[in-house]
């Protein structure tokens, strides 16, 4: 994956969710204001992504999975995890 | 605890991996388990529609994926009080007979070991980030939505 | 429904045998099992009572052992609904890692091949005319009168 | 196994139950009149054998597990078992 920009987040996108989207990974301004918070689930409205956050799709912060409530940090790494089918 | 996590991106025999890791394991002086349960599961020749199944893709999380696997490995070994533990996981394209997952526990007794196998691979179906897309014979291809039912 | 059982007096290699029987199911046109559940069972090195075991002698009951292990492998799997059953169990005496018992299940689903290699893991500790008596190393022995516990 | 003379049981014991009895098999005649009935239950009496039957010990006859009441007839193989370990 490309490197990150100062002051980003990073936002990955798998499998069925990657392809209804159309894209695999992009790049989102961290809060601008210091008191201000951002969190996975505004980000999901903010981009539109399909489906349902909690219901279907997980979130995962820095590779752990997370609360879609979690306040983002600069640098994190979020991803949007669609139904898990390994094994 | 004995632990080996390894993904495969080209097909792997559970048999020749499981003598590996019975080498590997005499290699460092550790006894023979007293109770070993083992898990393979392969691709099914059919895809969930009931049509012919070409190949299954496996997409996962790089990064993510090892650590969540071990995680789940270590917490479930502790649990159960193991001594060894190996998974073996395909990523990519795999076709219909090979192996996608192996489990094989080591224990002092029969019950943690088969408990331990059981509940890690239920754990690693629904927690560790991979995805199932079916390619049918057709060319047509589906990404699944959950996990066959146990 | 593919069933195989084996007594061996002498040690058997649980890996090597697997592998037979994985090319005997091939050599008859059977394609291998989604989901594969196994248990290998080996001689631990210390007697029930803590002291170090020298060998375990196992004795049983000719034909009828045989028969016993036949019914309740095909009863058990009949009514998980399995494709295969391969059963090794050692007689006479066998020292601490040697491999005692093998049982491996293939079937379509992960659930029916774990409970049914559970549960004739089992029925066959409780209900085959198997006896094991522990030889010590200070020369002693004694009958056991039961399984370990699960 | 020797030979089963006509008319006789043939009786086995294996493991502790073998060596704490002092004999591994033996005949016994099956019961003389026609209309009398002869039972594990009432040979592991008569054979004065250590332990307690049922709840210990299992009864086989002909090589499949029986009650201990069931009627023996001429011929027949029965085995006493002691607590079975195996796997």
């Amino acid at each position: 994956m490309a490197g990150l920009s100062a002051g980003k987040i990073r936002i990955l996108l798998f499998a069925g969710l990657r392809e209804q989207a159309g894209w695999a990974e992009q790049q989102w301004p961290a809060a601008p204001q210091p008191d201000s918070v951002l969190t996975p689930r505004q980000l999901w409205l903010k981009l539109h992504l399909p489906g349902a956050l909690d219901q279907q799709v997980r979130v995962a912060i820095n590779q752990q999975f997370a609360d879609a409530d979690t306040p983002l940090q600069p640098g994190d790494e979020l991803a949007f995890l669609p139904p898990i089918s390994g094994g | 605890m004995q632990l080996r996590i390894d993904l495969h991106s080209t097909c792997f025999e559970p048999l020749e991996v499981l003598e590996r890791w019975q080498t590997e394991l005499k290699g460092l002086g550790i006894a023979e388990s007293a109770a070993e349960s083992l898990f393979v599961g392969r691709v099914r020749d059919t895809a969930a529609d009931g049509t012919l199944l070409e190949a299954l893709e496996l997409e996962h999380y790089p990064g993510m994926t090892e650590q969540q696997l071990e995680q789940l490995a270590v917490n479930c070994c502790n649990r159960h009080g193991v001594s060894s533990c190996l998974v073996q996981h395909r990523i990519g394209r795999v076709i219909p007979g090979e192996a996608i997952v192996l489990v094989a526990i080591g224990a002092n007794r029969r019950g943690p070991a088969q408990r331990c196998c059981q509940e890690l691979l239920e754990a690693l179906k629904h927690h560790a980030p991979f995805w199932k897309r079916e390619w049918r014979t057709d060319g047509s291809s589906e990404w699944l939505s959950g996990n066959t039912p146990l």
